[in-house]
């Protein structure tokens, strides 16, 4: 059985069930109790949970971060919220250099199974220091296990398997889907991390897309003359290459949309790695669709200019044909 | 815990009104931005200064123009408004529109007027102290005396950024002015679950002036920052000053304060509005009358319709202005 | 006329002529004065402009990098050091959300005319938090103009450059360079940036390597049986695609080495970039080399075997005839 | 400036004894270690740790094997010596082998032992202190009465990382004890060019227990650590303690340190070294005879010669497990 929530609900739920789950779990990060996280995506669990289990903290992501590492190795399993994923550069050596080291440096004697999860994205007018997409900084430093989630299914799944998995995950919800609905079993499940999934089943062209912009794809399928397959690699990293070129043979074309920027961003990484290995099934080049090398401002109709559409995507895919 | 008001006016006339009256500009301009952001005109978030008035007015009249302001915390409009930035420039910014002082790249929290040695906000919180730090050393460099001052909340002095930036100014002795504004919250964090007994404590390791002022007393803000700004302005180094304000207002325009105690809320407004006391304790020092206080309102409410309406006007920016100001072109020796 | 002289001390002569040529220049970092710097960079410059120009700063750099953003807004032009770029990370708020953003979120009014410099590479046993090459990751955060050295002509001529620059720029030398030696020529001069150089021509094949990187790749290139041409990039944002597309545009064929970490790494992007625009150019598909997607090893042999050497890029090249 | 040393033992002889063993094998280990890098044998940086013996040892003797030790500062073999970790697999370690503590991985700067409780070391300076906090939450979640001890530099506390740690510990009183380490160096900064009077007084403000020590004697640092311990263990939170040392070494090898003054250099050598200082107190005292000290020696020789020879057999990684420890495979729901 399903019901529909939303997608903050979803995240909800997650974190309530972990916690009930498992009393290694804590939650800390900022405005995390009364306040019920900026999105609401805590709301509840303080009251249910507890005060040892779910706690404010002082206002520092170096603190929430560099703490969670510590416990983490200590033999518990944080969960820590920063309130905007633009924050991981605010605690940059813990997200750059710590947490996603440790475990190598040490040989594999030292475990940091920490969860950090952050809204991130574009679309609600917070300017440029509240709005990025951070998986193309975090994907490029080893040892993060890097989710986003694109609907309240994947949400709840995805959060879940990443509070239970032995790595440090960064995982990545995005802002503007807060107040998505969709179908979730009423049953616990968990979804696979490093696994990429194909939600519409296309044979012209393969679009890989997650996120919001998983969502204007669809939009963009639905407008184009051609049959999209559209695949959602929910993890970035490790990220699941096969599943993308087991599409790309059958469809010959690859179009790579997301929302991090094009320069070092994640598009032209997973177009390449498509091209490079798959070479001979192209039909055409590969296209890729991102935030245009720009920081994003505050003014909608710009912000709207620098993200890309639902029509900019339609028209990246019709050029390949 | 808030010590009562001296009902007395320490300053002449002259300031005093001006004092009133820019609190109320602030209070008028917020009050209409909040309007206009309920109607959906302005986008992104709205952070309001209410019962932060006395304390931005009391810095900004204690700088001269030439002196640089770095803005932190997440009272903001007062601030800008404290510093001289034109209301129709903020409020053109607010709307995300080409007139505004950032010609609509930055918004509500970026607004930003080097011509007025406004620095701006770093809309990551307890970033901005650093780049305080480095203004004032440009202007060391440059032989002036002019000073920096730079602005956070009580939250924010969690950020080691803020306690850094403490070490760098204590270092070389630069003219750097930090304020804490400590409203009692961050979000809904409350500061006296933080270990200080005031926040301007974090000056003593470092042995530099600290004092701790009741900060909706626009007065008492006013003359601290004055003596702070002098010793920078006369080699004698950084200062911490914790000016103790309440938040009359939610955090951000739609946070519901659930995490507020009701009673003790109704009391704060009732006892700590900087300007509704200041504004009785002129009129009971006849330095206002009634009459002159609903001009003076009066007036303001014109300035700030004119604001809205310049805002209004304002066209938004064409699509391609997204792609401007991102790099300085041509690079150094490009295209030779 | 040209002398000989080595990396390092082109990095000097560059910091020592525009502190001399400008009085706004200001240098600071941690051990800049006495000390000279870890790799003797900064040797001689405060005794010989003083203590108000060239200052040792306390351990911090978000004290650095923040303190430059204000100096440089301020209206003086700082040239920052962080004594290993992983340090990016440890200043990341400055670095990812303050510094590149801060020009174009106050729509172009305020300018940050600063330069941070900072020894990147891995091949000294300096370790994970020593050794990683972070241009990918200020390459992703539009704002920054991001510039590498591979000889001591371009070290001194693009740092010169970078200091005279109105941009932020992030300049990063190579610490296995270091004691390099190369020609410089005995006049002043600077060398643009945001433009690539063909640094050797050939008809098979395109590499593009920089750094340390260039280096490996001529010998790949002396070792292979093909006619290499050799882009050396220098400036990683902006990046001057025309040029890399040109050469292919001639050879049909593309190698790009770097020691970013592939995943989400430079290499993607660049190769992807010009498959995307010149895909009928292509006589094979492109081939990209980077280190693989783990921390920087401390074990010698282990730190050689994930740096992309001389074999491997040669055996890339190979592998597209 | 420094305080003459007391000549009385004030702990039993059996951990006098222990004291100045502790402390010889960490400088024979590092004076082999010196010259195993001056040979080409050790890859990487080496920093020593010759001034610093007391201060380690006292620190890891007034600890519990079940209390963490999150190493900060640059002075790092001590430390790990004083926290147990085997001398053969810190040496093989040191050497990048495969029966090094990290299996080659990790080096000189993050030799880390889980088992024994030691957090290992942040190389980025300053980053060890908020995991410290989070190893110490980790303990009291669990419910045991362990704490979390962390070592920093003088050059370590400018960075805002210290500081937020001190926030956070002080925010849940978690059993935290912070050493501050100073050596009056940060490579060539002095310390005394920073503002503090001590650096324990950046505990002040959080009202912190805090007290500053000579930490060239070990039982000076014994009983401030152990004194702080006991406050962390029994619930009273956490602790900044300085340790004032000398560095009576380059910062790393290869360092030729001519930011130091030689004569005031020569003097620390003479009056500060804590090993020679402890011997002849121990001589003077009757605890031990020159003879047994030379067995002592003799004995940590043999020890440290065994650990060179394990490291020198151990081989070198195979290349393949430069792709191990990455991530912890299968990901959690993969592949079913
Ligand atoms: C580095 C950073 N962390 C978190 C936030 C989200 N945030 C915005 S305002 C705020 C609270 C700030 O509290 P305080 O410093 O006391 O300022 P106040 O809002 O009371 O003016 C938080 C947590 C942010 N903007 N930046
Ligand atoms: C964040 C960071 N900045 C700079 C360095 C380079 N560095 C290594 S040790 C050191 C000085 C440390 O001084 P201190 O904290 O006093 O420790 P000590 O070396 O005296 O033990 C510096 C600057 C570093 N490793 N990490
Ligand atoms: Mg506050
Ligand atoms: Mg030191």
């Amino acid at each position: 059985m399903t019901r529909e929530i939303t997608y903050v609900e979803a995240i909800a739920e997650a974190l309530d069930e972990e916690l009930s789950r498992d009393d290694d779990v804590i939650l800390f990060g900022e405005d995390v109790e009364e306040f019920g996280g900026n999105f609401g995506e805590t709301e509840g669990l303080y009251e249910k949970h507890g005060r040892d289990r779910v706690r404010n903290t002082p206002l520092s992501e170096i603190g929430i971060a560099g703490m969670a590492l510590g416990a983490a190795v200590g033999g518990i399993r944080p969960v820590a919220e920063l309130q905007f994923a633009d924050f991981a550069a605010t605690a940059g050596d813990e997200v750059f250099n710590q947490i996603p080291k440790q475990p190598y440096v040490s040989g594999g004697r030292l475990e940091a199974p920490l969860t950090i999860f952050a809204p991130s994205g574009a679309g609600i007018g917070a300017g440029a220091q509240h709005s990025q997409s951070v998986h193309s900084w975090l994907g490029n430093v080893p040892g993060w296990v890097v989710v986003t989630a694109t609907t309240p299914y994947d949400a709840k799944g995805l959060f879940k398997s990443a509070i239970r998995d032995d790595n440090p995950v960064f995982f990545l919800p995005h802002k503007m889907l807060s107040e998505t609905k969709g179908e979730v079993p009423d049953e616990e499940y968990t979804l696979p991390l490093g696994e990429a999934v194909v939600e519409e089943d296309g044979e012209d062209v393969t679009v890989v897309a997650t996120q919001l912009m998983f969502h204007r794809a669809k939009e963009a399928a639905a407008e184009v003359d051609a049959d999209v397959e559209i695949v959602n690699p929910r993890t970035f990293a490790p990220l699941d290459t096969e599943t993308i070129a087991e599409s790309v043979r059958k469809t010959g074309r690859l179009v790579v949309v997301d929302e991090t920027v094009e320069r070092y961003g994640t598009q032209g990484y997973i177009a390449n790695e498509i091209v490079e290995n798959e070479f001979f099934s192209f039909d055409a080049p590969p296209k890729t669709i991102g935030v245009k090398d720009v920081p994003i401002p505050l003014s909608p109709p710009l912000e709207q200019e620098v993200l890309p559409s639902a029509d900019r995507i339609a028209a990246g895919i019709e050029s390949l044909f | 815990m808030w010590e009562r008001m001296t009902q007395d006016v320490n300053v002449d006339d002259d300031t005093a009104r001006r004092f009133l009256e820019e609190m109320l500009r602030i209070d008028i301009f917020e009050e209409e931005t909040k309007e206009r952001f309920g109607d959906g005109e302005i986008p992104g978030f709205v952070h309001l200064s209410g019962g932060h008035e006395g304390s931005h007015v009391g810095m900004g009249a204690a700088m001269r123009d030439e002196d640089w302001l770095a803005v932190g915390g997440a009272r903001l409009i007062g601030q800008y408004i404290a510093k001289g930035v034109p209301l129709p420039e903020i409020m053109a910014e607010l709307y995300g529109r080409v007139d505004g002082s950032n010609r609509g790249h930055g918004g509500q929290m970026h607004v930003a007027d080097v011509d007025r040695k406004l620095y701006g906000h770093a809309a990551t919180i307890g970033s901005g102290q650093n780049p305080a730090v480095g203004l004032a050393l440009a202007e060391k460099v440059k032989g002036t005396d002019n000073v920096a001052v730079t602005t956070i909340g009580d939250g924010g002095t969690s950020r080691g950024s803020f306690h850094t930036a403490l070490v760098f100014a204590a270092y070389w002795d630069l003219p750097v002015v930090f304020v804490i504004e400590n409203n009692q919250w961050a979000i809904s964090t409350p500061a006296e679950s933080l270990s200080p007994d005031s926040l301007s404590d974090y000056g003593d390791p470092h042995n530099m002036a600290t004092e701790s002022v009741d900060g909706s007393d626009v007065e008492e803000v006013y003359r601290a920052v004055s003596d702070a700004i002098e010793r920078a302005r006369n080699g004698e180094g950084p200062s911490v000053i914790e000016s103790r304000v309440v938040r009359l207002v939610p955090h951000f325009e739609g946070d519901k304060e659930t995490y507020r105690d009701e009673a003790e809320y109704e009391r704060l407004k009732e006892e700590k509005d900087p300007i509704e006391n200041y504004r009785e304790r002129l009129l009971e020092n006849d330095v206002l009358t009634e009459g002159e206080i609903e001009d003076m309102v009066a007036n303001i409410q014109d300035e700030v319709s004119e604001a809205v309406e310049f805002a209004r006007e304002s066209p938004e920016p064409e699509p391609e202005a997204a792609y401007e100001h991102v790099y300085r072109t041509p690079l150094y020796g490009q295209g030779e």
